[in-house]
Formats: C-alpha cells, sequence, structure tokens
C-alpha cells in the first residue's frame, strides 16, 4: 500500500486525507498544533451566509475516519529518497512517503507589524482573528463593553509594498464585511466603518452581504486606507485616513479598531518545504505550482503536492476544491508510476 | 489677519465626529435608498444638469455622510428631477425621491 | 283624494325634520365656506358660467346623466351603472312626484317640507279610482320598485362585487355604514309603511296586494304609525350621518359639475375647487381595480378613493404618504365617473411638501460654464458670438444650426425636440432621424448634445415654480428656431409642452403622430412585415395627450395587431412613471411585470411602445423584444 | 496605551551609539534661537561625564535648510557634508555627532544615497577634491546629540539634582515629547526607538522621574516645514499645525514640552504667543502657555544649573511654573540681565493679557 504523507491538519489537509484514504491509500497526517481543524477552527462564522465554523468542521472531521493522525507533531526533516521521500517527525516516526501533500495553510499577518495601526499598543485595536474569537467566547477586555463607533482597516498587511506583501489576500474584504454585519448585530446601536481601498466581493453571494452591509446594518463604507491611529486621553482611537472619493482627509473617533490581517505564506511550512527544494515564490512568498492555470496542485519536484491556501490566498470552499483536486493529482500520479 | 499679517487656515479635513446623525437618520427613514450608493457615479455622468453646474447624486451622499450639508446642497440644487439617474443607477436608488427629501431635510 | 290627518301634522315627521333641517344648514355653511376658498377670480368665472345658456345646458345635461342615471358606470358595467341610476334617478322622481300629487291635491300645504315625504299617511282615497289617480299611485310605486331593486343589487354587491365587474370594492368606514344602514332601510320602510296605509291611501301594483298580504295575518292599522315612524327616523338618521358618510357626494356631485363646467382647476390641495372634488366622491372603488399599484395587496391602501377619504379626515401623514407614492398615471381619473382629478390634488399636495425646496437655475441664463463645473458650455455658445445678453445662447445657436444646415428655411423644417430620456434610449433617436431622411423631412436637432429638462418631472413633484423657469428656456429655444413644428420623442415632454408652454402657432406632434401623417400623405411607405405585436399606450400620451389612434393605425400597416388585455384609456402603466416619488424598484418591478402580463395575453411577438420610458422599463423585464414605434416603422419601410 | 507593546517596537530600535570621542557639529539656528543649549551640552558631557568631544571652527551649515527649500541641488549639499565629514577625519575622529535634526537627517539620507549609489559617491569625493583639497571620509557612527544624553541619561539621573517631579505633590510632571520630523521618520532604523514611538526623548524623561503623555497628533510636525513658515504667504498654515499639535495634548495637562530639534522648540514657544493673540487661548495651567525646553536645557536644569545660565530667559512662554513645580530657585531679578548684568530686553506679552 502506498503512503502519503499529508502535512498540515487545516480544512484542505483533512478534505485531502479523506479522499486519498477513501481512494485506498495509506495517508499519515501531521498537524503541528493539538487540534485539527486550523484556522478554521478559531473561526466562529463563515461568509457569506454566516454558517457556523464548527459545523463545517466537525463535518470534515468525521469524514476522516481511518487515517492516521499526529497532533502536537513537526516534521523534523524531510528528504528525497530515490523517488520517495523519507519523512521523520519530531515525536520518532520515519515514514518512507509515495507522495508528500503540502496542505500547509497561512499565516495571519503580524498586525503589529503595521506599527502606525497601534496593536498590541493602543488598548482597542484588534485583529480579525481576535473577533472571530471574541464571537466565539465573548471573552477579550479589548472590545470595550458597548462600543459606540467601530472601525474596520481592510488590506492590513495586504496589498502593502511596505508590509512586504504585494498581492491581495482575497478573502478579508468579505471576512470584514461579514464581522461589520456581525458585531452590528452585537452592537445594534453602534456605527461601524470599514475602510477599505477597492471592495472585491468577487464571490456568490458576496455582493449581497456588502449589500445587507449598507441596507440591513448600514454600515458605512469609505474608500480610503487608514494612515494612521492614534489614542486620545479617553482611550478612543483617533483614525485618519483619505476620503479618496471626496478627497479630502478624513477623521474619526473609534472605540474598537478591527484589522483585517491578510495571508501570508506559513513560516513553519516553507521551513519544511525548503529542506526538499521546494520554495516559496519571491514575489509573495507562497509556493510556486508546476504552472499557474492547468498544474495548481503538482510542484516543481515529483511526488510532491499543495492544496489550500499555501500557493496563495484562498476562500474556504477554493482550499477544498484544491483538495479534492490534489487527491485526484497524487492518484494519477501514483498510478502512473505504478505502469512505468 | 490681524497684526502678524497671516492667521490659523481652517482645517480642510472632514470631521466625522461631528456628522448630523439626527437628520442622516431622518433621511434615512423617508428614503432608505441612500444606503445603497456603491459611488459608481452613473448619476453623475448621465446628469441633465450636470452638463451646465456641478451635480452630482453620488457627491451629495457622500457629502452628507461626512457631514458637508451644504454642499450636498450645492449639489443637487442644480437638479431638474428629469430621472435620468434612476433609470441609470445599478443599485436601483429612488434618486428623485432622495434628490427632494435630501433638499427638504437639510435646506 | 283629501287630507286625512287634520292640521297635516303628526309628531313621526320630527326625526325627518331634524335631519333635514341639519342637513340644509350644513350644506349652506360649507357652501359658504367653499366660496371663500375660492379664488375671487374663480368665483366671478363661476358666477357668470350660471347666466351662459351655453354651460348652463350643458350644467344641466351633466346631472342628469353623470348624476342622476350614471350613464359612465352604465358604460363600464350595466349592472353597476343600472344599481347607481336606480337608486338615484328613482329616488330623485320619488321627490318629484311626490311635489306633483301635492300641488294637484292638497295644494293648501304646499311648503311643508315634510308632507310629499309622507304623502300617503296624510291622505285618504275617497271614492273611486280616477285615471289620474291610478296613475300617480302606478308611478310612486314603479319608482319605489325602481329603488328597492338598485337596493337590493347594491346589498347583493356588497357580497359579490366581482358580479357588478368590481375585483374591488371599497371598505367603508363607520359613517359609511351607518348611513348605508339607513339607505337600505329607507326604501323597505317605506314599502312597509305605503302598504300598511294602502287601505286608507290608496296604492297601485306594489303596495295594494303587500297590504292585501300583511292584511291576511297582521291588523295592518296597528302598524301604520310604526312604519312610518321608523320610515321617517331612517330618513333623519340617514341625513345626520350624510356629511359624514360617502353620500355626501349626492348633494356635491352636481355642485362640482358646475365649478368644472364653469372652467374651474385644482388650486390648493384641501380648499376651494379640491374641497368640491373631495365631497363628490361617492366611495364606488372603481379607481381601487383601475390603480396599476394594486398588483400587489399592500398597495390597496394607496387607492384614490382613499387618498380622497383621508383628505376629508385631514389626516397629513397618509395624504402625504398617497400623493408621494402614486405614478400619476391616470386611469384612475380617466375611469372615474364622478371625474374627480385626484392627480391633480396629488400635485397640489406635493407642491404643499415640497414648495419650500429652493433650486438654482441660475446657470440656464450663464452663457459660460460656472468654474467648478466641467468644461460643458452651454450647447451653442460659440454660435453666440456678438450676442450681448447671456439668454439666448443656446436658441441662437438652433437658429443658426436652422438656418444654414440644408436646403429649406427654418420655417419649413421641423424641429426635433427627443428629450432627457430619449437620449437613454439612442435606437429611438436613430431611427427617427432614419424615418425623417427616408421622407426627406428637413429637421433640426434642439437636443442633440443634451438639452435642458422639459419641466414636466418637477411639475409632476409639485415644483411647479421651479418649472417655470425651465419652461421659460425652452420656449425661448423652440420660439428662436423658427421652426413652426416640433416633432417630440418623448411623450413627457409633449404634455408639458402643450399644456404649460406658450407655443401659438408652433405645432406640436409627438413621433407616433408624425410618422402617421407620412404614411397618410405617402411620404414613406410601410410593408407589413413586422409580424404580430402589441401595443402599449404610454400613460402621458395615452391618457396624458390623447393620443390613441394615430399608433394604432400606423402599426395595422406593419403587421398583425394584437390586443392588449387592457387598452386604451384602460392600459396599464409601465412602472417607470416619473409620477410617483417614493414607490421602490422592486415594487416598480411588480407593476411591469403586471402590465406586461396583460401586453402579452394574447401572445404578441413584440412590444410597441412610443415613450423612451416605457421602453426602458418595459425591456428589463420582458420575455420578447421590446421597441419604439419609430423602430419598427424604420425597420419596415420598402425602399422607393 | 499598553507601554510593553510600546517597548516591544523600541526594542526592535536599538541603535548603536559610540561611549566616546565625539567630533561635535553646532546647529546653524539653534546658536541663535537657544544660545545655551549647546554650551550646556558640552559642559554636561566633557565636564560632568568626561567625555572627548571635538570642536572646530572650520565646520560650516550643512546645507539643510537650503537643501529642503529647493535652493540648492544635492550634489552641493552633499559636499558639504563630504567636507564635514572630511574634517572630521581630518581630526582624527570617527564619532560624528550633529547638533541639529535637519542635519542629522540630512547626513542618514546622504549617507544611505552613497550606499546605493557607489557612483555617486565617487562623483562626490572627486568633487570634494577638487574644491577643497580634502580626503574622503565617512564617519564610523553617526549620532544626533540627543542620542548621546538618551545614552548616558542614567548617569546624568545619578548626578541630579532635581528630578522631574512636583515637589508639592510628589506626582511626576507630565511630560510631552516632540521630536524632529527628520530624526526617525525617514529611516526608522537609525533613530532609537524607531519612527512611531521614538525613545530618544521618553527615555530621558523615564529615567529623571518625568511621565511620558501621549497624545493623538504627537506624530505631527510643530509646523515649521521649511517652506511653511519662510514663506509668508503659508506662513497661517505652520500656525494651524501648531494649534492643532495643542489643541490635541491640552486635554493631558501636559507641564512641560521637550524637544530634539532645532525649530521645534522654537514654534512650539512662539506659535503659543501668536495663537493666544490672534485666539486669546492658552494652553498652560493659569492662562498661562505650556513651558517648552531643549532636552539640554531640561538635563541642565536636572544637574542644578542656573536656569537663566541655561538661557531660559530667552524663551517666550515663561519656564518659571515649570521651575516652581520641580523646587528649582531662581532669581527674578537675575532673568533679564546678560553676562555683565546689561538689559536684554523682554519678549513681549501677548495683549490678550494671558501667557
Amino acid at each position: 500500500m502506498k503512503n502519503i504523507v499529508v502535512i498540515g491538519g487545516g480544512p484542505s489537509g483533512l478534505e485531502a486525507s479523506a479522499n486519498l484514504h477513501k481512494m485506498g491509500y495509506n495517508v499519515i497526517l501531521v498537524e503541528k498544533s493539538p487540534a485539527l481543524g486550523g484556522h478554521l477552527a478559531k473561526w466562529d462564522r463563515l461568509f457569506p451566509q454566516g454558517i457556523p465554523a464548527k459545523d463545517v468542521l466537525e463535518g470534515m472531521i468525521s469524514n476522516i475516519n481511518g487515517v492516521k493522525y499526529f497532533l502536537n507533531a513537526n516534521v523534523q526533516s524531510i528528504n528525497a529518497l530515490g523517488k520517495s521521500y523519507n519523512v521523520i517527525l519530531d515525536n520518532g516516526i520515519t515514514v518512507l512517503a509515495d507522495a508528500v501533500l503540502f496542505a500547509t495553510g497561512f499565516d495571519l499577518f503580524k498586525a503589529e507589524k503595521k506599527e502606525e495601526y497601534g496593536y498590541g499598543i493602543y488598548e482597542r485595536v484588534i485583529t480579525n482573528a481576535d473577533l472571530e474569537n471574541w464571537f466565539r467566547t465573548k471573552e477579550d477586555s479589548r472590545v470595550a463593553n458597548n462600543p459606540k463607533r467601530i472601525g474596520f482597516v481592510h488590506c492590513v498587511g495586504s496589498r502593502d509594498e511596505k508590509a512586504g506583501n504585494r498581492y491581495c489576500s482575497k478573502v478579508c474584504c468579505a471576512t470584514a464585511v461579514k464581522q461589520a454585519c456581525e458585531i452590528k448585530q452585537e452592537f445594534p446601536d453602534a456605527e461601524v466603518f470599514c475602510f477599505y481601498m477597492d471592495l472585491r466581493m468577487f464571490g456568490r453571494g458576496y455582493e449581497d452581504l456588502y449589500l445587507s452591509a449598507q441596507k440591513e446594518y448600514g454600515v458605512r463604507f469609505i474608500r480610503g486606507r487608514v494612515s494612521e491611529v492614534a489614542e486620545n486621553i479617553n482611550k478612543e482611537l483617533v483614525v485618519k485616513a483619505e476620503d479618496t472619493l471626496s478627497g479630502k482627509p478624513i477623521k474619526v473617533t473609534l472605540d474598537l479598531l478591527v484589522l483585517m490581517a491578510g495571508m501570508q505564506n506559513c513560516s513553519a511550512g516553507a521551513k519544511v518545504a525548503g529542506q526538499i527544494g521546494v520554495a516559496g515564490m519571491e514575489t509573495d512568498g507562497f509556493f510556486e505550482t508546476k504552472d499557474t492555470i492547468y498544474s495548481l496542485q503538482q510542484s516543481n519536484k515529483p511526488g510532491v503536492f499543495f492544496a489550500g491556501a499555501c500557493t496563495g490566498p484562498k476562500t474556504l470552499p477554493d482550499s477544498l476544491h484544491e483538495a479534492r483536486a490534489a487527491a485526484l493529482a497524487i492518484h494519477n500520479y501514483l498510478q502512473e508510476g505504478e505502469k512505468r | 489677519m490681524g497684526k502678524f499679517g497671516f492667521a490659523l487656515s481652517p482645517s480642510s479635513r472632514i470631521n466625522l465626529d461631528e456628522v448630523d446623525k439626527v437628520k442622516f437618520a431622518k433621511l434615512v427613514e423617508i428614503e432608505p435608498d441612500v444606503l445603497k450608493c456603491m459611488a459608481c457615479g452613473s448619476c453623475t455622468a448621465s446628469c441633465t444638469a450636470g452638463k451646465f453646474v456641478k451635480t452630482s447624486m453620488r457627491s451629495a451622499i457622500l457629502a452628507l455622510q461626512n457631514g458637508k450639508n451644504e454642499d450636498a446642497i450645492n449639489f443637487l440644487k442644480g437638479c431638474l428631477l428629469c430621472g435620468k439617474c434612476t433609470m441609470v443607477c445599478p443599485r436601483a436608488i429612488n434618486t428623485r425621491h432622495l434628490i427632494i427629501s435630501i433638499l427638504k431635510v437639510y435646506q | 283624494m283629501r287630507e286625512r290627518i287634520a292640521g297635516g301634522y303628526d309628531d313621526f315627521v320630527i326625526p325627518f325634520m331634524v335631519g333635514m333641517a341639519f342637513i340644509f344648514i350644513y350644506l349652506f355653511i360649507a357652501l359658504i365656506r367653499l366660496f371663500t376658498h375660492i379664488p375671487p377670480k374663480d368665483r366671478i368665472k363661476f358666477f357668470k358660467s350660471l347666466v351662459n345658456p351655453k354651460i348652463l345646458y350643458k350644467d344641466c345635461r351633466d346631472i342628469l346623466l353623470d348624476c342622476l342615471l350614471h350613464v359612465k358606470i352604465f358604460k363600464r358595467n350595466l349592472l353597476l351603472g343600472y344599481m347607481h341610476a336606480s337608486i338615484a334617478f328613482g329616488w330623485f322622481m320619488l321627490i318629484v312626484v311626490g311635489h306633483i300629487e301635492m300641488w294637484l291635491y292638497v295644494p293648501q300645504r304646499n311648503g311643508l317640507l315634510y308632507y310629499p315625504v309622507f304623502f300617503r299617511y296624510f291622505v285618504k282615497q275617497e271614492g273611486d279610482l280616477t285615471i289620474k289617480g291610478a296613475f300617480f299611485f302606478f308611478l310612486m310605486d314603479f319608482f319605489l320598485l325602481m329603488v328597492l331593486s338598485g337596493v337590493g343589487l347594491a346589498m347583493y354587491k356588497r357580497f359579490r362585487s366581482t358580479a357588478l365587474g368590481m375585483r374591488r370594492t371599497t371598505k367603508p368606514c363607520f359613517a359609511d355604514r351607518v348611513a348605508l344602514a339607513c339607505l337600505w332601510s329607507i326604501f323597505p320602510l317605506r314599502l312597509l309603511a305605503e302598504s300598511f296605509t294602502a287601505g286608507i291611501a290608496g296604492g297601485s301594483f306594489l303596495t295594494k296586494p303587500m297590504y292585501w298580504l300583511f292584511n291576511n295575518f297582521l291588523s295592518n292599522d296597528a302598524h301604520i304609525l310604526p312604519t312610518w315612524w321608523a320610515y321617517s327616523t331612517a330618513l333623519g338618521l340617514f341625513f345626520l350621518a350624510l356629511p359624514f358618510s360617502r353620500y355626501m357626494h349626492i348633494p356635491t356631485e352636481a355642485f362640482l359639475i358646475l365649478l368644472r363646467n364653469a372652467g374651474l382647476k385644482v388650486t390648493k390641495p384641501r380648499k376651494g375647487f379640491a374641497e368640491a372634488e373631495i365631497y363628490s366622491c361617492s366611495s364606488c372603488g372603481i379607481c381601487i381595480d383601475a390603480c396599476p399599484m394594486n398588483i400587489q395587496k399592500k398597495n390597496l391602501p394607496f387607492s384614490s378613493v382613499y387618498f380622497i377619504r383621508f383628505l376629508r379626515r385631514h389626516n397629513t401623514r397618509k395624504i402625504n404618504q398617497i400623493s408621494d407614492k402614486c405614478l400619476m398615471c391616470g386611469k384612475c381619473v380617466a375611469l372615474c365617473p364622478v371625474g374627480i382629478e385626484s392627480c391633480g390634488i396629488k400635485r397640489a399636495q406635493r407642491a404643499t411638501l415640497y414648495n419650500d425646496i429652493k433650486h438654482d437655475y441660475t446657470y440656464l441664463h450663464q452663457a459660460h460654464h460656472t468654474p467648478d463645473s466641467p468644461a460643458h458650455p452651454l450647447p451653442g455658445t460659440q454660435a453666440a458670438t456678438g450676442t450681448s445678453a447671456a439668454t439666448g445662447t443656446l436658441s441662437a445657436s438652433v437658429q443658426a444650426d436652422a438656418k444654414l444646415s440644408g436646403r429649406g428655411t427654418a420655417s419649413e423644417k421641423v424641429l426635433y425636440f427627443a428629450g432627457c430620456m430619449t437620449h437613454l434610449t439612442p435606437s429611438v433617436i436613430k431611427n427617427l432621424t432614419g424615418i425623417f431622411e427616408s421622407s426627406g423631412t428637413e429637421y433640426v436637432f434642439a437636443d442633440k448634445d443634451g438639452g435642458v429638462c422639459c419641466g414636466r418631472p418637477l411639475i409632476l413633484a409639485g415644483r411647479e415654480d421651479a418649472a417655470k423657469e425651465v419652461i421659460a428656456r425652452n420656449t425661448e429655444l423652440i420660439r428662436n428656431s423658427g421652426c413652426k413644428k416640433v416633432v417630440l420623442s418623448c411623450p413627457i415632454c409633449l404634455k408639458v409642452l402643450k399644456e404649460e408652454y406658450n407655443l401659438k402657432g408652433i405645432e406640436l406632434v409627438h413621433h407616433t403622430q408624425f410618422i402617421n401623417t407620412l404614411l397618410e400623405q405617402g411620404k414613406i411607405k410601410v410593408s407589413p412585415t413586422a409580424g404580430s405585436m402589441v401595443y402599449h399606450n404610454p400613460c402621458e400620451l395615452g391618457r396624458g395627450c390623447g393620443i390613441y389612434k394615430e399608433p394604432l393605425n400606423v402599426l395595422q400597416q406593419l403587421g398583425e395587431l394584437k390586443k392588449a388585455a387592457k387598452e386604451g384609456k384602460e392600459s396599464i402603466c409601465c412602472g417607470g412613471s416619473l409620477g410617483s416619488l417614493t414607490l421602490n424598484y422592486e415594487d416598480r418591478g411588480k407593476i411591469t411585470q403586471g402590465s406586461l402580463a396583460a401586453l402579452t395575453i394574447n401572445d404578441p411577438q413584440k412590444i410597441i411602445t412610443a415613450c423612451p420610458l416605457c421602453l426602458k422599463t418595459f425591456a428589463d423585464k420582458a420575455d420578447r423584444p421590446v421597441m419604439d414605434i419609430a423602430q419598427i416603422v424604420n425597420e419596415n419601410i420598402c425602399q422607393k | 496605551m499598553i507601554y510593553q507593546g510600546k517597548q516591544k517596537i523600541w526594542s526592535d530600535y536599538q541603535k548603536e551609539i559610540p561611549d566616546d570621542h565625539y567630533f561635535y557639529v553646532r546647529s546653524c539656528i539653534r546658536q541663535n534661537l537657544f544660545p545655551a543649549s549647546e554650551k550646556t551640552f558640552l559642559d554636561i558631557t566633557r565636564n560632568k561625564l568626561g567625555k572627548d568631544f571635538f570642536e572646530t571652527e572650520h565646520h560650516t551649515t550643512c546645507g539643510g535648510i537650503a537643501y529642503h527649500c529647493d535652493a540648492i541641488p544635492q550634489e552641493t549639499s552633499m559636499t558639504i557634508i563630504a567636507r564635514q565629514f572630511a574634517l572630521m577625519h581630518k581630526y582624527g575622529y570617527e564619532n560624528y555627532v550633529c547638533s541639529c535634526i535637519t542635519s542629522f537627517g540630512l547626513y542618514t539620507e546622504t549617507l544611505e544615497t552613497w550606499h546605493e549609489f557607489p557612483e555617486l559617491e565617487a562623483k562626490i569625493a572627486d568633487n570634494l577634491w577638487k574644491t577643497c583639497k580634502l580626503e574622503f571620509a565617512k564617519p564610523k557612527y553617526l549620532a544626533h546629540a540627543s542620542d548621546i544624553i538618551y545614552k548616558f541619561r542614567n548617569l546624568i539621573a545619578a548626578q541630579a539634582k532635581y528630578k522631574l517631579i512636583n515637589k508639592k505633590t510628589g506626582q511626576p510632571l507630565k511630560v510631552v515629547e516632540h521630536i524632529g520630523c527628520h530624526y526617525g521618520k525617514m529611516f526608522p532604523s537609525k533613530s532609537v526607538g524607531g519612527a512611531e514611538y521614538p525613545y530618544v526623548l521618553a527615555g530621558m524623561i523615564e529615567a529623571w522621574g518625568g511621565e511620558v503623555i501621549d497624545y493623538p497628533e504627537r506624530r505631527h510636525c510643530c509646523g515649521y516645514g521649511f517652506r511653511q513658515y519662510h514663506v509668508r504667504s503659508n506662513r497661517g498654515y505652520s500656525l494651524s499645525n501648531t494649534h492643532k499639535k495643542f489643541e490635541s495634548m491640552e486635554p493631558y495637562k501636559p507641564d512641560m514640552i521637550i524637544t530634539n530639534c532645532p525649530g521645534c522648540p522654537y514654534f512650539l514657544d512662539r506659535w503659543q504667543y501668536v495663537i493666544s493673540e490672534l485666539e486669546g487661548k492658552t494652553y498652560g495651567e493659569n492662562g498661562h502657555g505650556i513651558p517648552v525646553f531643549t532636552y539640554e536645557e531640561v538635563a541642565g536644569l536636572v544637574m542644578g544649573y542656573n536656569p537663566w545660565d541655561l538661557g531660559l530667559q530667552m524663551h517666550q512662554v515663561g519656564p518659571e511654573p515649570v521651575l516652581d513645580k520641580m523646587g528649582i530657585p531662581y532669581n527674578p531679578e537675575d532673568k533679564y540681565k546678560g553676562p555683565y548684568g546689561k538689559d536684554i530686553g523682554r519678549p513681549e506679552l501677548p495683549s490678550c493679557g494671558c501667557l
């Protein structure tokens, strides 16, 4: 029986593992954190319809029955051995894998790197992930009691040469609009502002989400990027941006500021990949695929495959599609190997 | 200018802390479509009066949101209510009613 | 016939007299109030009309046909017409014949108001029945039966309105219910009272048999007085409830006819002429079915009948809601049996709401654009070199254009005025100019690069003062062009040009009429190759300008013209009307779909209209091609 | 404000500051505006801290103001700077310390430009040789004078006679620190603490017992902005900027302002007078303005120098409220007496009666 190592137990890893297992392969799933689910496990609800992340994840996990998986496990070393890869985990397990799937996902951009937004410095600045956590647990002292004015800064660490990320992180717009609606549900009296450069509502139902944010929730969209944030004597945040539409500088005092941190390639995953010569692109740090249209699951190394956000920002459905596509690509690869 | 030959220059900044929220809420109640604008500018582009004088539904909505109520009036006072903007609006905003409502509420 | 009761009086007449006194005093005061609200100029006009024999004749005819015989309703639905006419005319005749009887038999009682009403109580039949007596007995019974049959139908209509051609009927208010109950009981009670008294006072084919019938099992004499009491009370109560009920239309309607024939118009939404209109509404509810908005049940309360009811009640919030929402398609006005101009009242109401809005149209008079406007000088400012006055530059260019281009002089050319909306439907312009060229018509394009709005949208929004500035500007443009004929593509423009502009000596035609004339004169020829189609009457062209025949005449030559579910003056608004201020896009869409459904009932291949607004509105939602009449004509012109 | 967050950023912007043997270069305008500050700096570093500071009368302006006003091209200013560096080298120093923030910014910019464009550096070296016959050299370390005081802040605190503490209440004085724009905004890595939360003055304030206050417009320019002030028609704009800063810091009721730039203390100080004239408004206690100091003046006060020797009488906003709070004795009668007891005149007081 062929061995396949799947690195990363997020949605892509889970979905690919489940499919590969059904095809009859021996799947070993490696997850570095203590639980499966990746970022999905930390999310509350999903755009555009607000389906609970928990439900989705539970479905996925129930699908991987029979897959061997290791939690709290890191790939200590990986090296090519003929047509196979020798994978040694830090828990002492060694696997000779016929194929390796990187489903290592993304790291959230470290919002503190954008110093001017004051994350970690001002008391009422949080990130999108913090807000999701608050939605789930209602535990975060930074979310002031009954905030009157809330701001969302889009493109934090995305489309930003200075932050080193020129690309768009794709999901933050929809996430911001979703969170803007959700926070209005929590605090119906609050005024909510979204500071954006472009609103990229590309998916099915996303434009409806945008419209309902405007219509149902009265979210105010300001086409202008926040340039700086200050804290006033009442610990409120003084936010400055340009309202590009009127061509004027704008100022607003807020009680809570949510930074929509973007996606970056998972640094731990990149480190592992580096050992077998699979590298991130110079342009954006995400793994380089065999081409950019047709073979998105294939790397330049035979037997090494990708699924999900490790090859660029993706929505959850995108990642799941890729996981299924990756399972099929691996299957075809192994079948062909057998023929030869 | 006083004894120095210069003085404090007025701020050109939009201060969202000073928006007249009561009036805007009243406008929203009268014509909720004011919330639907996505600033595409079609209205301004097709405006009959806009040919002669700066007349812009989009700019007026924005001005109101920014508390520049007088600007909003100035963007609309040349309007002839011909209704072309209603026809071209991709968000199907009821522009004519919005215009007269803005003029009514803010003038 | 002789007097039976000495003194000609009985206590039971008191309820009737109280009601009568009340209603007379009420009407008198109301009349005085109304007159004070009419502008002095109009008041003079009114009094002059009363001595003008021509108008007087029209007054009488209208009152007879409309108030008594309800001819308009007859035209709509026979049964419904009969219902209204039988009650109105029958009752009227009962009163007339009652008076004649009194004059003939007991002339000493002339002047007693109640006497003819309760005539049968106060008299007794003596000797044999004369032919004359029998004739009056017959007449009275005949008209009573007529009224009773009307009342019966009315009762039936309450429960099954569709049988009388009405899908929906008005919801009566409390006073309406009281008055209705009285009205329904007046004539049955009169029948009972006269029947019980028929043994003494005599009767005819109705009352006599009833008398015999009752006599078999009731002691009739004991019932005489109570039934007369009941009859009198019902009448009295009816009069007391009258001013607060829909039946106020009975006295008001005739008066409205006088005012209307005198040439008066609505100036204020609640006073003067409008008040006469408001109280003339019989709440018949014909406008409910007429209203295109009522494709959605939630819009029923926005029908004109309720608008008028709220006006009577001074419910400003509701009045404004309805007047702002109305499409102003004019269908309710066209179908109203009383001819109440509810759209005019709504416009007057809007004026009260929006009159304080200030516009700034100074740019219309400026030759040069203001610094902050994009560089768009008024069209033709270049041509205005040498004209010192800023005004007139626009027209000067058109005039210059008219003189320079082509061979003919300006007066031989037509001026083409496309209108704002037509610029959103370039197919209309393209095809019409194609027709101009095919027919060899020399034309000047008044607003090729966009012009100034015609002013009708402002008027529809109650901003008549503002519209005057715009109208002045366009009048100047048209006058200065030197053209003697203006062709318009937009019925909205056409209506306002006809009604509000002072363009004496200049012929104003819609392009539908223009094309029709070209065809009649043989200047263009078309082939019947257009397939099947249906024609949608734009509100402003049909009901607005009365242009119904020309488009049909043109289209018949092009192909098979199919019928729509509602045609002519009953055609349904496309939903795109500029008239409504508050109707949102979703609700407009429903109207459009309803209108399309009515148009396509006979499955035509194409939908033809003659208004850019209708064209654009239908095109968004229709399942088959929608085109302007100019397009279908131009596409089917035979090459010479 | 989360202090630990700021500390984390400060830890990312550590700057290497040499220990001793400095070549000191003065500022053009400070000597006129705050004449005792540079003298005090040299006195403290040489005599109180025992450091080697070399000065030469041959150094000139760095050309910064002319450069920023577009009066001279970049190559000219670079050649001037190359000459300054060459002088340092000639006298055997490699640690270049300048008193001026504009100069500091320009030096940093020049060194970075030379680093990116070596051919330009070669050209400037050539220019230098042709014009001055001096050997081209670059400093090993470049520091601003405030970096030096920051480095020795704890040594100064050890010798301190007074603290930035209100003697009556025992509460730390609330101090606004204003950093010159060209100190860290262009090259955050060349500054102590970075551009967003510079630590250079905050470190001094903390070491000497004061409390740093942070207000929304802390990043804002003092209002000088070269062309904004030098062009008379723009002066209202310059004033408006200063006004905005004061409006923003007002609710915190600062006791004093410390600056590290030649222009900032001047404008923060003098414009307070103009604002009170025009608007009738002052921002300090009891109708008084907020006293503005250079960091050398504050170091001098802390170490017990006579306020009038520090040149505090040259301020438009009198320093007395701060002196009183810190418990520093002073003789009011000596305030306007020059070195030989000669009266030096008095600054005009606002006509609105407040200062």
